[in-house]
């Protein structure tokens, strides 16, 4: 997908249409049972804000992530089919095949990890944010998470601590209005969090994720503000198109509230304005789209051929390889029982 | 009542079930135990019955849910706050180990906190490092707080029960590879009292020391023994505090050789505890060191074969036995 | 100190007296070596917020204290041996000696516990609301803490519950400017904490501490909303007269700002005011003072007087008395060694 | 350099101070680190030469400071985390347990996380149940996290400076009642490595082996137990991880006893590891079961006598011994 400066829709649109592709893809592996790991969570109703807020990053820039990050990381840059072996989990993946869908990370593309623990990766940034004011990087940290998670006391703690110190920081709030089954309005009495973080000092700013060159242009003037030591959250709201993980049926949800919230698509609306806007053609959006769908089968196809991890593979990385490995389990029993 | 076919989840939301109706402040508060009925469905539907005021959404604010169960049961209810994955103990670990437990103790007995903190830990559906842990150890480690860790369909719901009406704050740790197990169980039989291990196989070989899922791999390993001619007894521990020595105690000192196996990564966890006191009551009965077989001191990996490889295997306590044994 | 309804700003002297002489005690008892504990943190200068909010609360309400808590739980009417006796760690102590002057409870005065772990008192009454709501007690609780745990992440938590489920609850904030050595605005960016309750759905009121009269009718608004289901936060401006422990020499703070910290003094405020608006003459404050200083001295006898706890006192209380013990090392050792 | 008489305190001031000016990426930071100089005085002035950029005062916020440091830790930084008590884990402890220590594994070996967190435990203050716990137990059993806690003025240095030059995660636990011990030491005399456990006393009789204030205890007790004329052996761990079993099984295998002492509680804590472990590896050596003399299993009361009467005295290791050795 090549870049056209002049027409950053078009490349909009096809991030998204990739991040798209792909969850369907995972959600079929999932259905056939080779990914690795029960839990599954797809982004798709989401690929505004991904598309939108990665767009305006910078290369030296860096990131953390939910639980429901495939999104991000592929608009980041991300090679589906390393993403797809660490889904897998195939040592071919990004993180050996030990991570799986919710513990993706890739130092090269500042993908600091995606993070099981919700908020968990949120005060990250901080700390990175803390680096990069000291190092002079000129770089951000950017935490993505759900709005489940700006009920987590470490969101309140890390925002504080990014005005105190005027950190590189912005805090992306995915505003899916649910956490799992929970409704937004079932999780809080404000569900403006833009105040929120008004009251801590930051800069507060909700965006429509439907519309994603808005979300583009939120996104670049927060961070050229964050890069200048002026932190901020924005608010990125959308809707979760399928059940939280792959085996919820969303029962929770009206079949009213699913249909409206699946017309706030972000693809269609992008596909739209392409064509009103743009000479681009049906034909020759579809011709991408079927590119698109051709790159992720070959994913597929790459993540079912890798081989799997060596066993005595997982014995490694638990401490930098130069230092003291743990012992295993059998070595250990072979030793107290063949000394006696 | 007679046998029925149930399952462990089944059993637990019978036990909450029940237990609600009999005492009224009894309330469950925790992320999703309401309207969607609990991440691993051990609440679904009690919200028909007893209603949003007693079965309580929380916003995911694991420390304050924890703190609020505290709090209310300082003050007249009797709360059931449940903590989706024993994981997140960490987000909690305050509230449990700096509050619950310390409460009584530190205001010199005026006030307890009748509270239960169900949650679910263990291996078994390559969840990660960060939703597979087995931290029982950390809460064994700390005087005020009870834990039980049932492994049976029957203890799911007698050690809820019972846990629900304790004057003290109880842990109680289910297991995520358990929920659909599924046995013939008459719930309204009466069952070994709380702190009472269980002899689930009795042998005069060996004793293998559990609780919790493990329990099971210790059965399977003892069937595969005994092909070999080999008797091992199976203790379940069932609550790990108290826990109960004694029994454990009667056993090796017949067969002269215990093994103790945990799901919990082997340095530091509760195999320790259990070798240590084994070694220590049992001395002169040992014909071999009490020998530990739990899981690796690793994270959890997500990769399937990795993570069943990472906790103990049936196959490596036989092998174990027999090298014991010389047999 | 009978009441008097029509003149409750001697009431509100008297408490804030009572308060303040204690504190001087308790620092006389520390620098002797009389009181359990190497932590001592004296409420001298915030006596204002103690007398006016307690005085506002019924006597069905409990509450949790911070650290700092001797004299909110005098002002609800502790008594002041059983105090003396705490802090020196004698079982005639209100906690058997066992808690100390950071770990104060009474079932029946309803004060749930002072806490030692900053913010660790705070989602207790979160509980508490909850209990009162189902238990239908016409309660509120109260959580007092002080302007350093603002920063942790449970406060944050803790209201955004108490608004969520309209909870009987009052959260109090005592500011007075400093957590240990760290000026406020080392440790947040916006001093001003009522925004922060606002934006989770709480009220939100700021009372200046030095006026205990204007607490008071500050926390008793925020108290009948509260007990109609509007949770509140009220911040109380203070200043910390002394260092945060009686080590503490408060090298960080120049003198002229503890001169003029030292001057918001609540009670000669109190004191000027009963001499201007009622009859009450100096003479007769002195009296008072005096008698409240022979009470205090008596607390102190008291303390020291009372026979230390039992050492086999350490093992109760672990878990309810009919339960399961804790078995001592010695015994356990015995049965061990014995038994060989 | 000669011989000096420096404080734990001091030692480890200057491990920092030393360290700083070798390594320009080091950051420490915590509540009051910078102009007060730390709670125990550890980081005192130190802000005069580095400055507030590299001793970073932080709000009252455990989790997001261990949550910064890790993050600090990812991106070029090495962060010296200072939580004020151990006793505060509770509220840091996913940060700690699921982040710093699992991010390389779950990244697969990706991005490493070399921060140090500095805290300090145990009695000795009676500052009460909530600052005067032992939590080592928690930290070791997390795989990924390296673990020390030194007893001596050397230690204090040698093992600090160690810290600030590891690729993973150290939790590095000072002992509140040892910040003021003063010990003729020559900083710049090389000390045992990382990992290995040092024996401060040699013996034949009994190994008593343990760490961090209770090497002290143990060696009073073996002042006593000398003149009783027996002798007893004293092994400081220094490191938990990794820990150096083979000085310790050296020393059984040749006293034949042992004695493990920790100040945490009991149960489930690190004496329980190092008793299974002695027991499991050097079986065949023992004359007596390995005894662990631990903390009391009850939370730590604040009244001074109970408070030293809850963690192991000297006396009671003395006669335990004498009863071991009948004499
Ligand atoms: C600390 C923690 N609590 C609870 C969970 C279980 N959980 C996983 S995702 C989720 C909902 C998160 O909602 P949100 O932050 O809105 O993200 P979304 O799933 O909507 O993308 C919950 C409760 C968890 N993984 N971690
Ligand atoms: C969780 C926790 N972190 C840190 C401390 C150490 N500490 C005790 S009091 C205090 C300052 C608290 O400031 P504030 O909340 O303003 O209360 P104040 O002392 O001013 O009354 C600190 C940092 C603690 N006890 N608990
Ligand atoms: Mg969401
Ligand atoms: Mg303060």
């Amino acid at each position: 997908m090549s870049a056209e400066a002049n027409l950053p829709l078009r490349d909009f649109y096809c991030t998204m249409r990739r991040i798209r592709t792909f969850e369907e893809r995972v959600a079929e592996l999932y259905v056939r049972g080779l990914s690795a790991g029960s839990m599954l969570h797809l982004s798709i109703g989401e690929e505004g804000a991904a598309a939108g807020v990665c767009a305006a990053m910078r290369p030296q820039d860096s990131f953390t992530t939910h639980h429901r990050g495939h999104g991000i990381f592929l608009a980041r840059g991300a090679d589906p089919n390393r993403m797809m072996a660490e889904i897998a989990g195939k040592s071919a993946g990004y993180c050996a095949g030990k991570g799986g869908s919710m513990h993706i990370a890739d130092r090269a593309l500042g993908h600091l990890g995606a993070n099981a623990i919700v908020g968990g990766g949120i005060p990250h940034v901080v700390g990175a944010g803390l680096s990069y004011k000291r190092l002079r990087k000129n770089a951000v940290a950017i935490a993505f998470f759900g709005d489940g998670a700006m009920q987590q006391g470490i969101v309140h703690e890390s925002m504080n601590m990014a005005a105190l110190w005027d950190l590189p920081v912005m805090f992306v709030c995915i505003n899916n209005q649910y956490g799992m089954g929970t409704r937004i309005d079932q999780a809080t009495r404000v569900a403006d969090f833009a105040q929120r973080a008004i009251a801590l000092g930051l800069a507060g700013a909700s965006v429509d994720g439907e519309d994603v060159e808005a979300v583009f242009a939120r996104a670049q003037d927060l961070l050229d503000g964050a890069r200048a030591g002026r932190p901020a959250l924005l608010t990125v709201s959308c809707f979760r198109f399928f059940g939280h993980g792959r085996m919820d049926k969303s029962p929770y949800r009206s079949n009213e509230e699913e249909d409206s919230g699946r017309r706030r698509d972000p693809i269609a609306a992008a596909r739209a304005a392409l064509l009103e806007r743009t000479p681009l053609t049906a034909a020759a959006l579809d011709a991408l789209d079927a590119a698109i769908a051709r790159e992720m089968d070959a994913a597929i196809a790459f993540a079912e051929q890798a081989p799997a991890p060596a066993l005595q593979a997982m014995f490694d990385d638990v401490y930098a390889p130069s230092e003291p490995q743990p012992e295993p389990l059998a070595t250990r029993l072979d030793r107290i029982l063949a000394e006696r | 009542m007679a046998e029925t076919d149930i399952t462990y989840r089944e059993a637990l939301r019978q036990a909450l079930y029940d237990a609600m109706r009999e005492d009224d402040s009894i309330v469950v508060l925790g992320e999703e135990v309401g309207r969607y009925g609990g991440a691993y469905g051990v609440t679904k539907d009690l919200i028909a019955t007893f209603g949003a005021e007693r079965l309580i959404d929380t916003p995911i604010s694991e420390p304050a849910i924890i703190g609020a169960a505290v709090g209310a049961a300082m003050t007249g209810l009797r709360p059931v706050a449940e903590l989706m994955y024993v994981d997140f103990l960490g987000l909690a670990m305050d509230q449990l180990a700096n509050q619950a437990a310390k409460i009584r103790y530190m205001f010199g007995g005026q006030i307890g906190v009748p509270m239960v903190l169900r949650t679910q830990g263990g291996t078994g559906r390559s969840a990660g490092a960060q939703h597979s842990q087995s931290l029982e150890g950390w809460v064994m480690h700390i005087p005020g707080l009870r834990l039980a860790m049932p492994a049976t369909v029957a203890d799911a719901y007698h050690l809820l029960r019972h846990s629900l009406t304790l004057p003290d704050p109880v842990v109680f740790i289910e297991h995520k590879a358990l929920y659909a197990r599924k046995e013939r169980t008459d719930l309204a039989a009466r069952v070994l009292p709380w702190g009472r291990a269980a002899v689930r196989r009795a042998g005069n070989d060996v004793s293998i020391v559990t609780y919790s899922l493990m329990v099971h791999t210790a059965l399977d390993a003892a069937t595969l023994l005994h092909e070999a001619g080999i008797a091992a007894e199976v203790i379940d521990l069932r609550t790990l505090n108290p826990f109960d020595m004694k029994t454990v105690r009667a056993s090796v000192e017949r067969t002269g050789r215990a093994i103790v196996l945990s799901e919990a990564p082997l340095t530091a966890g509760v195999a320790a505890e259990l070798a240590a006191r084994i070694s220590e009551e049992c001395f002169d009965y040992l014909e071999d060191p009490v020998i530990r077989i739990a899981g690796e001191d690793i994270p959890v990996p997500v990769s399937p074969a990795l993570e069943a490889a990472a906790i103990p295997q049936a196959a490596l306590i036989v092998q174990t036995v027999r090298r014991m044994l010389r047999r």
